[in-house]
């Protein structure tokens, strides 16, 4: 039973994430005064892509074809760790959210690879964006994540969801300090302004859509998918940790549906709040991006030693 | 008294000051009948002489302007011009066609470069000396022993079925370990015209970015040869499709001037609000561009509003959204009644209004300013020397407009002020852009309230065989040129208009020099040549 | 030193890459461990008591030498010598754990320390594996294309499949990705770090988890270097004629050995409790102390401390990636209308692509050079040969880098110096004459009688 | 910040209706259709603009689909960066015979099935520059093409129309 409803949470997972895409992107048209498309948009993208028959370059190796299975695999396994509408399941013990972060960097390490696979240099350049950026955001991610696992004292989300929800609602500053890193971390991993510019058509620009500018039908479709849900999973993980309010933690069908209520609410909240985000900045320059991590950490280091020195009960 | 008599007296020995009364027929072997270009001097030196002069020139601060050639049956006619202090002059020179060499200015002025190539590579003469005699214009639609420009070569060609992709162009090598080549274009990933850049990088540092452009080469040049003056100017107007009043007006003047005929005041107003608004809805556009080249939407989407409100205005009052067609030779095709001119006014309030609005939210952006500030810089001395024109060049303190140094009706009956910047950075580029707004809304205003009444066109006189012309006008990227010539039959025997592109291109190269490559885009897009303009 | 720890690891590169590669593979995997052995013995076994002072050394060497270890690796074109490196990285890793081991061990909190002696231990363990497999890997390249330098590699997984392949393992072993053995004991390793709420002393509280942090810096890093070193070696357009010319391995014993240390990484890291169980049994011995049987032995979980506090599943894991993996592939590919086309790579419309239009390694590690620019001594000339009108032309640009250890011109080059000042004094010496000779030995003589008695 | 936000909300949302325009319509703008996009594929739209040799005056108008007056994405029409995420090629110009096989290039780099819109005078006919030494004249020429946008240049309202006449609906 238990195993039944983690895997309905997944599927549930994987199958907003699309819709959460469509949402963000009409919040961010109502922003630029124009209407937006249908917030099943995304969805009608990924089955047209799914339909089409895809063009592979002459240069590309088997990595190439089998990548956007494997990214898709890992990210899909990174959500099934992460609680969605309820706390304890099994899913959530068969890894902590270290190994969801090793999941990511599965993900990135194949995506990095594919973007080098053909051998263009917008692939290279895409990879060498990424594979930077992302070892920077690493270890600030993993700052905010150590603060809020050591107030729980455990790395498994569910436990540290459900330690939260028994503290009750306390103003933590290292909580704060973290949620503020986890947010700057998650702008610049699913490669949102000011990181990234995912609507841009300059080549030169890119980091994440240069790697799959090769990428053609569902294989492209995979790839667009696991990148919505990443967007998703940093959505939930910010939303169930510092607000888990809502989450089932009975597997009744009424808390479940309460728990689905909750967080299809907080995260269409998070993502008004990210539009808005977005049309207040210009893309940095690239190599602000140091910088920007680099408070993200700091803010993360904060948190941990706020939480060393004001909360721990020693 | 002007630069060109005090030059004339300096340098008397090798230009022949008898020389601007000699007929061009002479040369071309037609007619003997003088028509010279009557806003402009014309001095033919010998051929020897030709690097000389441009060494000269460039002691005595002369900008070189625009080079173009022409055959007349047995010799080629070689133009140069040069500008000072707002007069100009065509450099004239004659070779032999068995044996077509001339001493090359590209030695000496470093924007006279791309245009030597693309003279060689339509006629055939060779740059003695040239810096950098690869082909330019010509990639492999064409075999490298035929010329396009000469006369036994026919317009249509001889095409291959399919040409094939001009992949062996020798482009500057970087050496050492791990330089790579990024190649991008000529299909830009955005809505962008065609061109090829080659970057020599190591990571995101450009060493070096060379342009290789010729894509959107249309034989602008060739099937201009033989049009009438309604038809030569419908092709001006799509020379470049951002410029259409520019080019057509510099077109127009070009043939007006070697026809005799003299515009109605009312038409030249007209053809100046026309102008005022072509570059206002394209620095809207700009505007828009380079914030969308930061991802910063909010801009783009406001600027991209507003240029779509000026672009219906047009479509209103003058019947076409870009303004094509407008202006014929001989005045302008449509008049604008009282209800448009109050329009025209309107629309103006509402701009200046709306822009206020935008500029204040945009100016206290400090993200905005971080992109832009420092960015792409061009130092006032390499954009002096590659003779920089327009919002490029006036962003980096050249402080020279045609409207304003050599002025033409109807600018010369207003006062205005040419917007200036010397920071040379891509912010100074945007903010001129404002500036050049602001000041082209008054001049509307100004050219709205002075609007003469009377006709808008003349009747158009047969100008006689080799009767020539040279309109200068401001076009919204800067100087536009245009040197026309006419053959019997109120026929076009030559046309060659030069784009504000062709000089400025090549600071692109200069001014990337600093900057990553992601930063690549944004600065080209604040610089924002026309390709189609350049490669004709 | 023999471990290679920053600063003094500069023998390190220098010695491996002109091994033989079975050599370099064994000092990789075997050579280092001596060294780490001895320091094992040395603190845990022979020192009655360890000093928690003793761990916080270990451990700010250890990050120093992680980090320092990989950002050099990050620099280096030639294979071996990144291999070298980053062994250096690994080296560093597996101090910092000891010394956490030790922080806690004097902290009273033994199981933990078994915790931390566990994670190091199993890390010495998949470190010999994988950098053996890297480099008997680099060593099948080198003989394939007589081609060292990453910059000369690409498109070998066409060229070498099965060496491609075990190759991607040990990359992927070595970037902690999830699956593999890398990332079992760098899990542990933060598991272990995360344990610090425990520690009463408020330094080693804020201590460690930077030094955590500082070990996902490294792994991040880790993992963008191997994804440099796999993307530019096996995949693209091959850079040389070696590498275009290059085949798969004829040797079957090479593939065979190659092909067994991969799959041990791979089944280590899925089923990692056969070799807990065996370290296990060290840290018995060694300090009387073993992580909780129940926690960490069961063939499907590992959960160091409690389940309530962390625990991972490889093969529940495994199977999971499989199962979504599978479902798409299968599902998506049923069409055969949509097999794959196969055109030419987008090149922007131009006309064809050249090798020369990759990225390179020094091209792909720009952004890190210059984030971390601190870290290396950079010597980058860009020069232009100027032609034309007033010098605007470009005939060609030249480009050079020059990247050095901050270790040489700081350590090496003033010891050198000194040794040879000294040497030319000892120089003085000899001055060829044997009455000299004669004399000295009978002054060093008196000399030792003096000192004798 | 808040002056960003007070023009945003003042201007408000300025897109404007347009309608699936009907078979006449059609014909009145110039537009000619020969094959449309299946259903299967017609909830989605991504185009890959290709400058075949244009002056720029139908980029512009191209431009002007993405402003807020026009919004084409809101019906599911966008444009993307690569032709191999392409579904629909716009191209422009009288195909300018060095552009030849980059034009070439990018239809065979586009994944099937996949339409060619030709747009503008040029791209329909040639235009003002026909055939020549430089020029292919029409796009048809050289690739096949599926609907034809006739002007010089194309409004905005034709293009839109144009391409939602291409939607089997």
């Amino acid at each position: 039973m238990n195993w039944l409803i983690a895997i309905l949470q997944t599927t549930l997972f994987v199958a907003l994430a699309p819709l959460l895409a469509g949402w963000l992107k009409r919040c961010k048209c109502y922003l630029q005064n124009r209407k937006a498309p249908s917030v099943l948009q995304p969805y009608r993208d990924l089955l047209k892509l799914t339909n089409k028959q895809p063009v592979v370059s002459e240069q590309a190796s088997w990595l190439f074809i089998k990548a956007p299975y494997i990214i898709f695999s890992a990210t899909i396994l990174a959500a099934s760790v992460v609680p969605l509408i309820a706390v304890d399941l099994p899913t959530s013990a068969s890894a902590d959210v270290i190994v969801m972060v090793g999941f990511f960097a599965f993900a990135r390490f194949f995506l990095a690879l594919a973007g080098l696979d053909v051998g263009t240099a917008f692939g290279g350049m895409g990879s060498s964006r990424e594979m930077t950026i992302s070892s920077l955001a690493e270890p600030a991610m993993l700052m905010a994540v150590f603060t809020i696992t050591m107030t729980a004292s455990t790395t498994n989300l569910s436990w540290a969801i459900s330690h939260v929800l028994e503290q009750g609602l306390v103003l933590r500053p290292s909580f704060v300090f973290a949620l503020f890193a986890l947010i700057l971390v998650a702008v610049a991993e699913t490669g949102r302004i000011p990181v990234d510019n995912p609507t841009t058509h300059l080549e030169l620009t890119m980091i994440h859509e240069a790697m799959i500018l090769e990428y053609s039908g569902r294989h492209l479709a995979l790839i667009e998918w696991a990148s919505q849900l990443k967007l998703m999973l940093y959505g939930v993980l910010i939303a169930n940790i510092f607000l888990p309010w809502g989450i089932a933690q009975s597997f009744t069908p009424q808390a479940l549906g309460y728990g689905l209520l909750a967080i299809i609410g907080k995260l269409a909240v998070l993502a008004i709040i990210l539009a808005i985000a977005e049309t207040l900045v210009a893309k940095m320059r690239l190599f602000r991006v140091q910088e920007y991590l680099g408070f993200a950490y700091l803010l993360g280091l904060l948190g941990m030693l706020s939480h060393i020195i004001l909360e721990a009960s020693r | 008294m002007n630069w060109t008599t005090i030059f004339l007296t300096q340098h008397v020995g090798w230009i022949d000051p008898e020389m601007p009364d000699k007929p061009i027929g002479d040369y071309i072997g037609g007619v003997a009948h003088h028509s010279p270009l009557n806003n402009v001097a014309v001095w033919q030196i010998e051929d020897k002489h030709w690097q000389q002069f441009a060494i000269t020139a460039v002691a005595e601060n002369l900008r070189w302007v625009a080079g173009w050639a022409e055959q007349a049956n047995e010799q080629f006619i070689v133009n140069a011009s040069f500008e000072k202090n707002g007069v100009y002059m065509v450099l004239r020179t004659a070779i032999n066609a068995s044996k077509p060499e001339l001493p090359s200015q590209a030695t000496v002025y470093p924007a006279a470069n791309r245009s030597e190539r693309h003279t060689q590579d339509m006629f055939g003469i060779h740059f003695i000396g040239h810096p950098d005699n690869r082909r330019w214009t010509r990639h492999q639609a064409w075999d490298k022993h035929q010329y396009p420009l000469r006369k036994d070569f026919p317009v249509q060609g001889e095409p291959a079925e399919i040409t094939p992709p001009d992949m062996h162009y020798d482009f500057v090598k970087g050496y050492g370990a791990g330089v790579y080549e990024i190649p991008v274009g000529p299909v830009h990933a955005g809505i962008i015209e065609p061109g090829h850049f080659r970057f020599q990088a190591v990571g995101e540092l450009i060493l070096n970015l060379e342009e290789r452009l010729g894509y959107v080469h249309k034989g602008i040049e060739k099937i201009a040869e033989g049009r009438t003056p309604e038809s030569l100017a419908r092709l001006a107007g799509r020379i470049s499709g951002d410029t259409t009043v520019g080019h057509c007006w510099a077109a127009c003047m070009a043939m007006e001037q070697a026809a005799g005929v003299e515009i109605p005041s009312r038409a030249a107003f007209i053809r100046g609000i026309l102008a005022e608004r072509e570059r206002i809805a394209n620095h809207l556009g700009d505007m828009g561009a380079i914030c969308n080249d930061v991802a910063f939407t909010f801009a783009q989407m406001q600027f991209t509003r507003l240029r779509e409100l000026w672009l219906r205005t047009h479509a209103s009052v003058f019947g076409h959204r870009l303004l094509m067609d407008v202006i014929i030779p001989t005045g302008v095709s449509r008049d604008v009644s009282e209800q448009s001119c109050e329009l025209l006014k309107k629309d103006s309030v509402m701009l200046r209004k709306e822009l206020a609005d935008i500029m204040t939210a945009i100016d206290l952006n400090s993200s905005l300013e971080d992109r832009l500030y420092t960015a792409g810089y061009l130092s006032p001395d390499i954009a002096a020397a590659f003779g920089t024109v327009g919002y490029v060049g006036r962003a980096s303190g050249q402080n020279f407009d045609v409207r304003r140094d050599a002025t033409y009706p109807p600018y010369d009956q207003v006062t205005f002020k040419v917007a200036l910047e010397d920071q040379g950075d891509i912010a100074s580029r945007f903010w001129v852009r404002h500036k050049e707004i602001n000041a082209s809304l008054k001049l509307i205003e100004q050219f709205i309230q002075l609007l003469p009444e009377g006709e808008i066109s003349t009747p158009w006189t047969t100008p006689t065989i080799d009767s020539e012309g040279l309109g200068i006008v401001d076009g919204f990227r800067g100087e536009i040129i245009s040197y026309v010539r006419f053959d019997t039959d109120n026929k076009i025997a030559r046309f060659y208009p030069r784009d504000p592109s062709i000089v400025n291109w090549p600071v692109l190269e200069k001014l990337v020099l600093n900057n990553i490559v992601p930063d690549f885009p944004v600065c080209n897009k604040s610089l924002n040549g026309s390709y189609s303009g350049n490669d004709l | 030193m023999k471990a290679g720890i920053v600063p003094i690891h500069v023998w390190l590169p220098e010695a491996h890459p002109v091994a033989p590669s079975h050599i370099s593979a064994l000092m990789s995997g075997v050579m280092l461990k001596v060294a780490l052995y001895g320091l094992i013995r040395f603190c845990f076994d022979l020192i009655d008591k360890v000093q928690w002072e003793w761990g916080v050394v270990l451990l700010i060497i250890g990050t120093v030498s992680a980090l320092g270890g990989i950002l050099y690796a990050m620099m280096q074109p030639n294979l071996k010598r990144l291999l070298a490196y980053s062994s250096v990285e690994n080296i560093g890793i597996i101090f910092m754990v000891l010394g956490l081991a030790m922080i806690f061990l004097d902290n009273g909190h033994p199981d933990l320390a078994a915790l931390g002696f566990l994670a190091a231990l199993f890390h010495a363990f998949n470190h010999a594996l994988f950098k053996n497999l890297l480099f008997l890997g680099a060593g099948m390249i080198q003989q394939q294309t007589h081609e060292l330098n990453i910059d000369m590699l690409g498109g070998l997984i066409k060229k070498m499949p099965q060496t491609s392949m075990v190759f991607l393992v040990g990359c992927m072993s070595i970037s902690s990705l999830p699956l593999f053995n890398g990332f079992v004991s760098e899990w542990l390793a933060f598991q272990t770090a995360l344990q610090v709420d425990v520690l009463d002393n408020g330094v080693l509280r804020s201590l460690i988890p930077v030094s955590a942090a500082a070990l996902a810096l490294t792994a991040a890093l880790a993992a963008a270097c191997f994804v440099k070193v796999f993307g530019l070696t096996f995949l693209g357009v091959p850079r040389s004629r070696h590498s275009e010319k290059a085949h798969e391995v004829k040797d079957k014993g090479m593939l065979a050995a190659t092909t067994l240390l991969a799959s041990l990484c791979f089944l280590v890291g899925i089923f990692p409790s056969v070799i807990i169980s065996l370290i296990n049994r060290v840290s018995s011995q060694l300090l009387a102390h073993t992580l909780p049987n129940e926690s960490v032995l069961s063939w499907l979980w590992i959960a160091p401390v409690s389940h309530e506090q962390a625990s991972y599943s490889p093969p529940l894991v495994l199977s999971g990636a499989l199962i979504a993996g599978c479902v798409c592939y299968w599902y998506l590919r049923r069409d055969p209308a949509k097999a794959i086309r196969i055109a030419p790579t987008w090149d922007c419309g131009f006309g064809g692509l050249t090798p020369r239009m990759q990225y390179t390694s020094s091209a792909f590690t720009m952004p890190i050079r210059r984030i971390f620019a601190k870290a290396w001594i950079i010597d980058e000339q860009v020069n232009k040969d100027m032609q034309g009108a007033m010098n605007q032309d470009v005939a060609a640009v030249h480009y050079a880098l020059h990247i050095q250890d901050h270790s040489w011109p700081w350590l090496y080059q003033p010891l050198e110096r000194e040794v040879n000042n000294l040497a030319k004094q000892v120089g003085r010496i000899q001055t060829g004459n044997i009455r000299t000779y004669l004399g000295y030995s009978f002054v060093t003589l008196l000399l030792l009688l003096w000192v004798i008695s | 910040m808040l002056s960003l936000f007070k023009k945003t909300l003042t201007t408000g949302i300025v897109t404007e209706k347009c309608k699936a325009p009907k078979d006449d319509e059609l014909e009145a703008l110039g537009i000619t259709i020969k094959r449309r996009i299946d259903k299967k594929f017609s909830g989605s739209i991504a185009i890959r603009a290709v400058d075949a040799g244009s002056c720029n005056g139908c980029e512009l108008e191209i431009h002007a689909l993405n402003n807020p007056f026009y919004d084409i994405e809101r019906f599911g029409i966008h444009f993307v960066a690569s032709p191999r995420h392409a579904d629909v090629l716009l191209v422009t110009g009288p195909v300018s015979r060095h552009m030849q096989t980059a034009l070439l290039r990018t239809y065979e780099a586009t994944p099937n099935p996949k339409w060619v819109v030709a747009v503008g005078d040029c791209a329909v006919c040639g235009g003002e520059f026909g055939q020549s030494y430089a020029c292919c004249g029409a796009v048809s020429n050289v690739i096949p093409v599926d609907v034809t946008i006739s002007g010089c240049p194309p409004t905005p309202l034709a293009l839109m129309k144009g391409l939602l006449g291409l939607l089997d609906r």
